[in-house]
């Protein structure tokens, strides 16, 4: 069998594979310790961050729906010194790549945050935009491209470490955000976030989740990562990286063909520990099958003849 | 510490219209479980129905290496765990949470007189708590919809010292609320040296107010829709008081078992 | 057991029952009326009418997803002649509110269009906005506010029947096109259309669909859904259809509950050709279950304190 | 008239490593189907997944108030299919779909020569056409990947009058593509009436040239992605040639079965 190599490299972050933690389904990692060797992992991307300690939404914070679950967490969080001094020496232990995902309720929040993390031992900050804009009426700040642009440009001028901006797929059109970002310095793109959506109990007569609405993620929005994925990759020159469903190698491999150069798995490490190791080895075996040597010979290879 | 398992299902009883009990081939957690601790179970197929189920362990066998549930179907998860049979494998993580703390290491000096009560599902890890604990008068108290509700009695009569139960409609033992017939006891009775709780959060704030009412020591296992139900994906809070105030605390990772007084019952 | 009341009152469109068969999944009626009583139904949005004939996307045109399907048909349509000609008086024949729901390439398509149905006896105009207007860079007609004053505007000038403007998902804020659409004179708003989607075949290393991209709809969207018609409800005084995933009477019930006064069922026609009588059903118990004998007890009633 | 039933399995064998016969009782079915219809199987939930699969009828017993599917694994909805098992009931639409125009209505005042032509799971319609042919020279041609995918030749050779066999690899019968075996047929050998042909579009294209350029009069069964399986959803389209061009026709409802002539075959 050929020997095949995931290993990879997106805008100056060496990845040993493809297959990264998403954000907020995997903590600071030291639960999932217990269950897998973090070295194995491509990288980890942090719950996201905020600059204090931050207590979250009113519980119930999670319902089940049609192949997928819907969220409402709201960033609780231990905030982002506490991250520095208590987890991030835990986690630079592992020899994988360290994602702090960033969150703020202004831009100087993210700018600050950015500021903390220059001297860290991470790999890459990933924006998160989809939290609301406290100061500009609340809307999210990834909704528009204005925002992303300049949340971007502002963010890349106070840091080193290479940028990733995280898109939400709540917006007319993603690609038009995507070029913004890109334009104004970011160095990747991952996509999607959780797209907002709500379920009822019936009988209660209430929302199921405390905080009326949440994030949808899991298989029911794969179809709409897919696309979002594809239509991103077209736009843009910089990597992307792919999340929304993942929860095996193929679907791994959809999103790569679509042409993303990374994937981020999520809701799925909440019913399987072990998601992220079965979604590398199959595209490992996937690659395998097809006689592919480096990952590349996937990426954005789509036949759309 | 939890591990991931594919186990052998033993054995399904129904054990009224709605509840059945699971016996499960596991060195691991039969060697290892606590009381109050619980398994999170992938009832489908992890992708059309994605979050595991939350079950309480509510006995081991360490001799031959089982261990037991017991559960109500209430839904689309609980449902589809009752279709399991015999010797076919089940999806679990476990043993999860924390534990109640033993009446022996709250009291060491002491032959102590312990309190346990359970509404509804909230029984279940009572009945392993009660088999795990010697040195302590044991007192229960179960409260049930009806008659057809009742379940377990008999195992819960070989732990206890003594065994008390309601009915909402009186069809079975005391009429009204357990946490009443609770009430009325210690009223009347020696008061226990610490209460464990387990049930819907209405009665467990009543439990806890009474309890404080009388300074009794206290615990309560909470409940909460979970995702991971390993601490890492923070959906499972519940507001625990803290010195500067409150926080969000993990029912999966900092519970299921609180102090009575460290719990915000909300709304 | 209470005798319940499911007959309600849209915008002047008289529904015996809130429950109407969905645009492009319910033909013009005549292959379902072999499985079911077409009296028995709210109403009927028939497949989307073009101004002529046109042959739709290139097959395949749908994809199975996790709790969902993507379709591209592309509005395959005899034209509207053809519609008045040989299949209204088809409809006619049976006793529930017939709605034509109508899409175009240009507004003044949609002009043309609203004033051939103006004599004819059809109970009111689904305008679909997810089409891209061809003369504006191809944009969908119901991405942008403007837009939809616009066509709304334009159209209700030239018609006299009941007027719903039904929304596209696909928009970063749908309460402002919602209430951009009430504000041109939309009668009712009726959501949600299909979430842009796609899916990949990674053994032909192609898109399933031929046209690459397709619409997702079934449960897997229901939480999206619900929680547009919850927005849209609350920024709206007309009213609101619901629609996205609805399967069962539990599902309409908890549209209604959101704020919407009829739903429309769709993908679940596919499945099942009784799906909008078991949904009938399904509501009715729920009311007799709680004891309500008007759906108007049901609507918009979710408690959020 | 299509009808939505509940039907039971009576029997489901195994045929080959991927290949499933089911036998269905249905007295609608087995009394009203035609050759060349199909029916749409709810093989899963309906919820998770949602689609319907199209599955040829390949044989009635109008006696015995039964039919037959036959089938081939290759993804969820026929891995679930293949679970069934007796006494299950199964949920299904049919008979869908137009027929195949048996020989004596095309040509009725002569014994005519037919030649059925399949590749893969295109065979299973063909068995059911061939046996309702009376009246009729009938000459079948199957086509199958390798000796061990070879299902149903005795069921084929009860009803045919000649009946040939090729594998991609040789392994049984003719080696290579059974377009090429019937076209060296056809050369060799007096020219059928009529050809029937069921299997892959490339396949299709093949005969419906070879056809045309015989002058045989053909008709073909397509395969389509499928949505309602009864005309309404407009998904499940092939082209076809029209007088003034061409157009979209419904697989479900103007098909299965086409005249060749009339079929654009796409790329
Ligand atoms: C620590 C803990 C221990 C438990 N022990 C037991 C036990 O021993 N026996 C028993 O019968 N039940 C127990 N429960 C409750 C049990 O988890 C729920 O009844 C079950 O999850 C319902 O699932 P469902 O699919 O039947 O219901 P659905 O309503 O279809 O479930 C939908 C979602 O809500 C969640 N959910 C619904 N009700 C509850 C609840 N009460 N608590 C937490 N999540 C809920 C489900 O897990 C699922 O994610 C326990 C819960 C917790 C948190
Ligand atoms: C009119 C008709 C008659 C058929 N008769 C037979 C038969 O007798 N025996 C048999 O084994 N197969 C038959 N097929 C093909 C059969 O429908 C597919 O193999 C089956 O749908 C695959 O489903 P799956 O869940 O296993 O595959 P998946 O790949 O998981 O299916 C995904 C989706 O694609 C559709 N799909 C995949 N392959 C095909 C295909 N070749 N044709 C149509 N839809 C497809 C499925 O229906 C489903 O909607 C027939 C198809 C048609 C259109
Ligand atoms: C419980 C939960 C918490 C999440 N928290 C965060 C977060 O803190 N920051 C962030 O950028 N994304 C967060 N996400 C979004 C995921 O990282 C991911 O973008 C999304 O869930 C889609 O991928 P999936 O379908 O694989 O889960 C969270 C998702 C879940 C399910
Ligand atoms: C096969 C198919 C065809 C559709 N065609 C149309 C159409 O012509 N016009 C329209 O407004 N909506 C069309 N829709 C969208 C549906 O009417 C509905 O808005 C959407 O599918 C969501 O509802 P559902 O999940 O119940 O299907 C179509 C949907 C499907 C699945
Ligand atoms: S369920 Fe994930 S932290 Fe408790
Ligand atoms: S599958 Fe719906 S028209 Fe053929």
């Amino acid at each position: 069998m050929a020997q095949v190599s995931l290993a990879t490299n997106i805008a100056g972050i060496k990845l040993k594979n493809p297959v990264i933690a998403a954000s907020g389904t995997f903590g600071f990692g030291r639960e999932f310790a217990e269950f897998i060797d973090l070295n194995k992992l491509g990288g980890i991307s942090v719950k996201g961050l905020k600059l204090r300690p931050t207590r979250g939404n009113k519980p119930p914070r999670i319902a089940e729906t049609p192949a997928g679950i819907l969220n409402s967490v709201g960033l609780q969080n231990p905030g982002i010194e506490a991250f520095i001094k208590d987890e991030l020496p835990f986690l630079r232990q592992y020899d994988t790549a360290i994602i702090a995902n960033i969150a703020g309720d202004t831009v100087e929040e993210y700018c600050e945050m950015a500021r903390m993390l220059d001297d860290t031992e991470i790999d890459a900050i990933e924006l998160n935009v989809s939290c609301p804009n406290v100061k500009s009426g609340g809307a999210a700040f990834g909704s528009s491209p204005g925002a992303v642009s300049e949340i971007t440009s502002r963010v890349k001028a106070c840091c080193s470490h290479p940028l990733i901006v995280k898109l939400t797929p709540n917006v007319t059109d993603i690609a038009e955000i995507a070029m913004a970002a890109e334009a104004s310095g970011a160095d990747a793109i991952s996509l999607i976030n959780t797209v907002l959506g709500m379920a009822i109990d019936i009988h209660k007569r209430k929302p199921v989740l405390g905080n009326i609405v949440g994030g949808l993620s899991g298989p029911a929005i794969k179809p709409v990562a897919v696309r979002m994925v594809y239509e991103v990759s077209k736009s843009v020159r910089i990597p992307v990286i792919g999340m929304g469903g993942i929860f095996s190698g193929e679907d791994a491999v959809e999103f790569m063909l679509a042409g993303a150069s990374a994937v981020m798995v999520g809701t799925a490490n909440l019913v399987n520990p072990f998601a992220c190791l079965e979604v590398i080895k199959g595209i490992e075996e996937y690659m395998e099958m097809y006689n592919y040597r480096h990952v590349n010979e996937i990426i954005g290879k789509l036949d759309t003849a | 510490m939890a591990k991931a398992l594919k186990e052998k299902v033993l054995s399904l009883k129904m054990l009224s219209h709605s509840v059945f009990r699971m016996s499960i081939e596991s060195e691991y957690i039969s060697s290892t479980a606590l009381p109050g601790q619980f398994v999170n179970i992938k009832c489908g197929d992890g992708i059309n129905n994605i979050l595991r189920r939350p079950i309480s362990i509510c006995g081991v066998d360490r001799q031959k290496g089982t261990f037991d549930i017991a559960f109500q179907v209430r839904g689309k998860g609980t449902r589809l765990l009752s279709e399991y049979s015999g010797e076919d494998l089940i999806d679990l993580t476990g043993p999860l949470g924390n534990s109640f703390s033993l009446p022996h290491t709250l009291i060491p000096q002491k032959h102590s007189k312990v309190a346990a009560v359970g509404g509804g599902i909230g029984i279940f890890p009572l009945l392993f708590l009660l088999k795990e604990m010697n040195n302590a008068e044991k007192h229960a108290y179960l409260g049930f919809r009806d008659c057809r509700s009742m379940v377990m009695v008999e195992d819960f009569r070989e732990v206890t010292d003594k065994l008390l139960i309601s009915t909402d409609d009186g069809s079975a033992g005391y009429k009204g609320a357990v946490t009443d017939l609770f009430e009325q006891h210690i009223k009347t009775w020696d008061k226990p040296d610490i209460i464990y709780a387990c049930g819907p959060v209405p009665m467990l704030r009543k439990i806890v107010s009474i309890a404080q009412a009388h300074d009794i020591m206290c615990q309560v296992s909470m409940e909460q829709r979970m995702g991971c139900g390993i601490g890492a994906c923070l959906v499972c809070v519940c507001a625990t008081r803290q010195d500067d105030g409150w926080k969000y605390s993990r029912v999966c990772k900092d519970g299921p078992v609180f102090w009575g007084q460290d719990v915000i019952f909300e709304e």
